[in-house]
C-alpha cells in the first residue's frame, strides 16, 4: 500500500508542478505551488520525518506562500506584460 | 584567542548593531573599525602560532565540526581580515560625502560577509562551508543591490538567480557525498573519496565544479560577474574582487586537492583558466565602461591563478599565491581610487581618466596598473616570474608562452588608461583625496612597493600555504580528531 | 502484486525517478521562465524535489522516526536524523533567499514597472 | 517553405538532448548505495542517550551541528535586514486607509492570536520531546501577527520590543556558545547537567531546549518584521494609487 501511495503522491506534485510553471496566471502559478508544498508534507510524513514535515508545513508551505502573495499584490500579475 | 570568535565576534556585533547605531554614527563606524582591527591582530598572532590550529564545536571532529587553520587558510585569511581594515577606514569617507540612512545595515552585511568568507576557508565540514557560502551569497546580492538605484537592483537580482542556481548545484552534491560515505566532515570524505563509485565521482564533481566555479567566476559561468560590478559602489568591487572571488578560489582548490582530483583533472582545469584568461582580456579592449574593463581584468588574473594552482607544484602554486596576494592588494588599491574619482567626475565612462588632475591619483592608479601588468619592481612582477619559473621547472612551455602573449593584449588597455591620465591636452578637474584616503592609498602602494624589492617577506607564507595546499596530511589529521 | 510495490528497492526507485522528474521541470521553469516571480517558484520546486530525494532515500521499510516514546525505550531502528537536520536548516535557508528576492523584484518593479528578467538589461557596455 | 520551418528541429533535438541527461542521471542515481559505511547519522542516534533528548533530530541540529544554527539563525537575520534594506523609504509615512474595519474580523483574529502564540510557545518548548523546535513554532508565532495584519493592516507593531528580542536573544544563543567554551572546554557545550534517567521530561537535555527557546524568539521577531514589511509595501502602494 505505501508504496502505491508514494506513487499517487509524486504523480500528484508532478502534475500539479508541472501547472505551477506553465500556468500564465501568477496568483494560480503560487497556489499551485502551495500544491507542490502539500504533497512534499505527505511524503515527508510517509518517510518517517515528521520534523522535515512540519518545518515544510509551516515555513515551506505557509509562509513562502503568504510572503509570495503580500510580494505580488502589486507587481504584474499577467506573465508578459505588454 | 579561540578560532571560533572569527565567526562569533562578527556575528554578536551585527546582532547588537541597532544599538550601536542609537549611539551615534561614531560608535558604530568605530566599533566596526575595531572588529576588523582585532580580527586583523589576532590574524597576525597566528603567524608566530604553530600551526595547524583548531576550534572544535559540540563534539570532537570527526563527528562534529571544527575551524581549522593551516598554512593555506592563514594566508587568506591574513588577506581578508586587512582588505577588511583598509575598507572600514575607507567607509568613513564614503558615508562622509555620501550620507546614507541605511548605514548601519550596510556595516551588518559588510562585516557578515567577511566573516562568512572567513568561515568558508576555516570550515572543515562541507556542510557548514554551506551555509557561509550562503551568508556571503546573501551578503553580495544585498550590497551589490546597496544603491537601490535602477543599476543596483538589476545587478541584484541577476546576483541571486545566479547564486541560487550555483547553491542548489552544491547542495545536490553534498546529498549525494552523504549518500554514498555517510558524512560530510571534509577529512573523511578525502579518506574516502576514491571509495565511491566513479561514474557517481563524476557526477559529484561536475556539481561542485558547476556550484563553486560559477561563483569562482570561470570561464562558461562567469557572463554574470561584469554586471554585478558594474551595478555596484566601488568599495563594494574591491571587496568581490579581493575578497569574495578570493574565497570561492580558495574552496575550489582546497577541495581539488583534498578530494585528490589534481591527477585526473589538472589539464581540464588548466584549460579552463586558460580560456578564462584569453577570453577576459580580449573581451577587456573593447570596454568602455571603467568597472566593466576591471571587472573584466580581474575575470583574466583569475584565468592565470586557475591555470597555475592546478598544477600540482609547489613552486607553481606558491608563485600563484603570491600573485594572488598582490592581486587583491592591487585590485583593492584600483577598485578604492576609482571610487574617488567616479565620487568628483559622476562618470564611469573610460574617459574619466582623461578628465581629472592630481598628480598623487595618477601615481597611485599608474603603481596598480604596472603591478597587475607585472613590470618591475612591483609586486605583480614577482607573482608573475614566479608563476613562469614554476611553468619552466614542470616544461610547460606552451603555458609560458600563452600567458605572455596574452600579457600583452592585457598591456595594451592598461598602457592605454595610463596615456589618458598623463595626457596634458583638454580640461581637467582638480580632484581633492582627502586625508583617510590618503594614508589608506599610501599603505596598500607601500606594500605593493615593499612585496616588490623584498619578496622574500611574503614567499615564507606562500611556501608554507603550499605545502599545505598540495601535502594536507596535517589538515587531514585535525579535521579527522587523531590526537586530540 | 502489491507487495512488489512495498519493498525498499521500489520505493527507492519511486522516489529517484519522480524527484529527478520534479527537478527537472523545476530546471525548465528558470531556463524558460521570464517572471521573477515564477523564476522563484520555479527555485522552490527545484529545491523540493532535491528534499524529498535525500529524505526518501534515507526511509528503508520498517524504520520509524527518530524519536523515543514509551513504546521504544532505545534509538535502534531508525532513519538517519542527520538529513532530515540539514533539510531542515536548507528548507529555512530557502525561505530567506525568497523574501531578499522578492524584496528586490518589487523595489525593481516600483522603479521600473517591470519584473521580466529578460528584458532586464541597463547593465551593458 | 523550408523544411526548418515546418520541422522545430531545433526543438527536437533539445528535447532528445534534454531526456538523454535525464535518463543517464536516472541511471547513475540508480546505483547510489546508501550502506557502504556506517554513516554519521547511525553514529549520532548510538551517542543520542547521552544527550537526554528524546527527539534525535533536536539534538543534531542544535548541539551536534549546533555552528550550524548559528549560520542559520544568521542568514535569517541577514534577509531581515536586506529585506528591511529593500522595502523601507525614507518618506514613508503611513496615511491611515481610510477603511471601515470589520468588528468581528478584529475581535476574532484577536481571539485566534493568543491561541496561535500558545501553541507557537507549545512547539517551541516541546521541541526537545516531540517534532518540532525554535524555527517552526517562531513561524507559527510570525503567521499570528500575518493573521492580525490581514485584519486591520493599520496595524503598527512594536519595533523597539521586536528589536529587543531579536538582538537579546542573537546574543544570548552566541553567549550559551562561548559559556561552553569555559565551562566544558568546547564552543557551544552542554554544560548544563542533563542527566539521562531524565529523558522525556520538560526539563531535560541541557542547553538543547534553551537554544531552542532562544532560536524561536529571534525565528518569530525577525518573521513578524518580515510579514510587516511585506504588509506596509502593500499598504503604501494602495495610498499612491488613492
Amino acid at each position: 500500500m505505501i508504496g502505491l501511495l508514494i506513487l499517487f503522491t509524486f504523480l500528484s506534485i508532478i502534475i500539479v508542478a508541472l501547472g505551477a510553471i506553465l500556468s500564465k496566471d501568477i496568483t494560480q502559478s503560487v497556489m499551485l505551488f502551495m500544491g507542490v508544498g502539500l504533497g512534499s508534507v505527505v511524503l515527508f510524513f510517509i518517510f518517517q520525518a515528521p520534523d522535515v514535515a512540519l518545518t515544510e508545513a509551516v515555513i515551506g508551505t505557509g509562509l513562502s506562500t503568504a510572503v509570495f502573495l503580500l510580494g505580488i499584490r502589486h507587481t504584474s500579475q499577467e506573465e508578459v506584460e505588454s | 584567542m579561540s578560532l571560533g570568535y572569527y565567526f562569533l565576534l562578527p556575528v554578536i556585533f551585527s546582532f547588537l548593531t541597532p544599538y550601536f547605531k542609537k549611539l551615534g554614527s561614531f560608535t558604530l563606524r568605530g566599533s566596526s573599525i575595531l572588529l576588523s582591527f582585532i580580527l586583523f591582530v589576532q590574524s597576525i598572532a597566528y603567524t608566530t602560532m604553530k600551526l595547524p590550529q583548531i576550534s572544535q564545536f559540540s563534539i570532537k571532529p570527526p563527528l562534529g565540526i571544527a575551524f581549522v587553520l593551516d598554512g593555506y587558510s592563514l594566508l587568506f585569511l591574513l588577506i581578508f581580515t586587512f582588505s577588511a581594515v583598509i575598507v572600514s577606514f575607507y567607509m568613513l569617507w564614503y558615508f562622509k560625502v555620501n550620507p546614507k540612512r541605511d548605514e548601519a545595515r550596510f556595516y551588518v552585511f559588510f562585516n557578515m560577509l567577511i566573516a562568512g568568507s572567513i568561515g568558508m576557508i576555516l570550515s572543515c565540514d562541507i556542510f557548514n562551508l554551506y551555509i557561509f557560502f550562503e551568508i556571503v551569497g546573501i551578503c553580495s546580492y544585498t550590497l551589490s543591490a546597496y544603491n537601490k538605484d535602477k543599476l543596483g537592483l538589476e545587478s541584484g537580482i541577476k546576483y541571486l538567480i545566479i547564486g541560487s542556481i550555483a547553491s542548489i548545484f552544491i547542495v545536490f552534491a553534498i546529498m549525494l557525498i552523504y549518500l554514498q560515505i555517510g558524512t560530510v566532515n571534509l577529512g573523511l570524505i578525502a579518506q574516502r573519496f576514491h571509495e565511491i563509485d566513479p561514474k557517481i565521482s563524476v557526477l559529484i564533481v561536475l556539481m561542485l565544479f558547476i556550484g563553486f566555479g560559477t561563483k569562482a567566476e570561470l570561464f562558461p559561468m562567469n557572463f554574470w560577474a561584469p554586471d554585478i560590478y558594474q551595478g555596484s559602489i566601488s568599495s563594494v568591487n574591491g571587496l568581490f574582487s579581493s575578497v569574495v572571488a578570493k574565497a570561492y578560489l580558495f574552496v575550489f582548490f582546497h577541495l581539488f586537492y583534498l578530494f585528490g582530483l589534481s591527477s585526473k583533472y589538472m589539464l581540464f582545469v588548466m584549460v579552463i583558466g586558460a580560456i578564462t584568461f584569453l577570453v577576459s582580456e580580449f573581451t577587456a579592449l573593447n570596454q568602455t565602461n571603467v568597472k566593466r574593463l576591471f571587472a573584466y581584468s580581474t575575470l583574466g588574473q583569475l584565468g592565470i591563478l586557475f591555470m597555475a594552482l592546478s598544477t600540482n607544484s609547489s613552486e607553481t602554486v606558491s608563485g600563484a599565491l603570491f600573485h594572488l596576494t598582490s592581486h587583491s592588494i592591487s585590485k583593492l588599491l584600483i577598485f578604492l581610487a576609482l571610487g574617488i574619482l567616479i565620487h568628483h567626475l559622476k562618470s564611469t565612462k573610460i574617459s574619466i581618466f582623461g578628465d581629472f588632475k592630481s598628480r598623487f591619483l595618477t601615481i597611485i592608479f599608474a603603481i596598480g596598473f604596472l603591478s597587475i601588468l607585472g613590470i618591475p619592481p612591483f609586486s605583480g612582477f614577482v607573482g608573475k616570474i614566479l608563476i613562469l619559473k614554476g611553468f619552466a621547472l614542470s616544461h610547460n612551455y606552451s603555458a609560458i608562452a600563452f600567458i605572455l602573449l596574452v600579457s600583452i593584449v592585457e598591456a595594451v588597455y592598461f598602457f592605454r588608461l595610463t596615456a589618458m591620465m598623463l595626457d596634458k591636452k583638454g580640461t581637467k578637474r582638480v580632484v581633492h583625496v582627502g586625508f583617510i584616503n590618503y594614508i589608506l592609498l599610501c599603505v596598500l602602494a607601500a606594500l605593493i612597493v615593499i612585496f616588490g624589492l623584498f619578496p622574500s617577506l611574503l614567499i615564507h607564507y606562500t611556501d608554507l600555504a603550499a605545502n599545505a595546499l598540495i601535502n594536507p596530511t596535517d589538515y587531514l589529521k585535525f579535521a579527522l580528531g587523531v590526537g586530540l | 502484486m502489491l507487495d512488489f510495490f512495498n519493498s525498499t528497492q521500489s520505493i527507492h526507485a519511486i522516489i529517484i525517478v519522480g524527484s529527478m522528474a520534479l527537478f527537472f521541470i523545476g530546471f525548465y521553469g528558470i531556463a524558460t521562465q521570464k517572471n521573477l516571480v515564477k523564476v522563484l517558484v520555479s527555485f522552490d520546486i527545484m529545491e523540493s524535489a532535491l528534499f524529498l530525494f535525500f529524505i526518501g532515500l534515507h526511509y528503508k521499510v520498517g524504520l520509524v522516526a527518530p524519536i523515543v516514546d514509551d513504546k521504544t525505550k532505545t534509538f535502534t531502528g531508525m532513519v538517519d536524523p542527520v538529513p532530515q537536520a540539514m533539510i531542515l536548516t536548507t528548507i529555512v535557508i530557502g525561505l530567506a533567499i525568497l523574501a531578499l528576492g522578492l524584496s528586490f523584484g518589487i523595489e525593481y518593479y516600483k522603479l521600473t514597472g517591470r519584473n521580466d528578467i529578460s528584458k532586464m538589461n541597463e547593465l551593458r557596455d | 517553405m523550408s523544411l526548418k520551418k515546418t520541422l522545430p528541429i531545433k526543438h527536437i533535438v533539445l528535447s532528445i538532448l534534454s531526456s538523454a541527461l535525464l535518463l543517464s542521471l536516472l541511471g547513475l542515481l540508480m546505483q547510489v548505495k546508501t550502506d557502504l559505511h556506517k554513516s554519521v547519522g547511525d553514529i549520532f542516534l548510538n551517542l543520542n542517550m547521552q544527550t537526554a533528548t528524546a527527539n534525535a533530530v533536536t539534538s543534531v541540529v542544535t548541539f551536534f551541528r549546533g555552528i550550524d544554527t548559528v549560520g542559520e539563525v544568521t542568514v535569517l537575520f541577514l534577509a531581515t535586514s536586506g529585506v528591511a534594506l529593500m522595502l523601507s523609504t525614507s518618506q514613508r509615512t503611513y496615511a491611515k486607509i481610510i477603511k471601515q474595519d470589520s468588528f468581528i474580523l478584529n475581535v476574532g483574529s484577536r481571539l485566534l492570536l493568543s491561541v496561535i502564540i500558545l501553541f507557537g510557545a507549545y512547539i517551541i518548548i516541546h521541541g526537545h520531546l516531540s517534532p518540532g523546535g525554535g524555527f517552526q513554532g517562531g513561524v507559527v508565532i510570525a503567521t499570528a501577527f500575518l493573521l492580525l495584519f490581514l485584519a486591520n493592516p493599520n496595524m503598527d507593531l512594536n519595533h523597539s520590543i521586536l528589536t529587543l528580542g531579536e538582538s537579546l536573544s542573537g546574543s544570548a544563543y552566541v553567549l550559551v556558545a562561548i559559556i561552553g567554551l569555559f565551562k566544558v572546554n568546547m564552543l557551544l557545550g552542554n554544560f548544563l547537567p542533563h542527566p539521562v534517567s531524565e529523558i522525556g521530561n520538560l526539563i531535560s537535555g541541557g542547553i538543547i531546549p534553551v537554544i531552542y527557546v532562544i532560536v524561536g524568539i529571534k525565528v518569530g521577531s525577525e518573521m513578524a518584521v518580515i510579514v510587516e514589511y511585506f504588509v506596509k509595501e502593500e499598504h503604501e502602494k494602495e495610498i499612491e494609487n488613492a
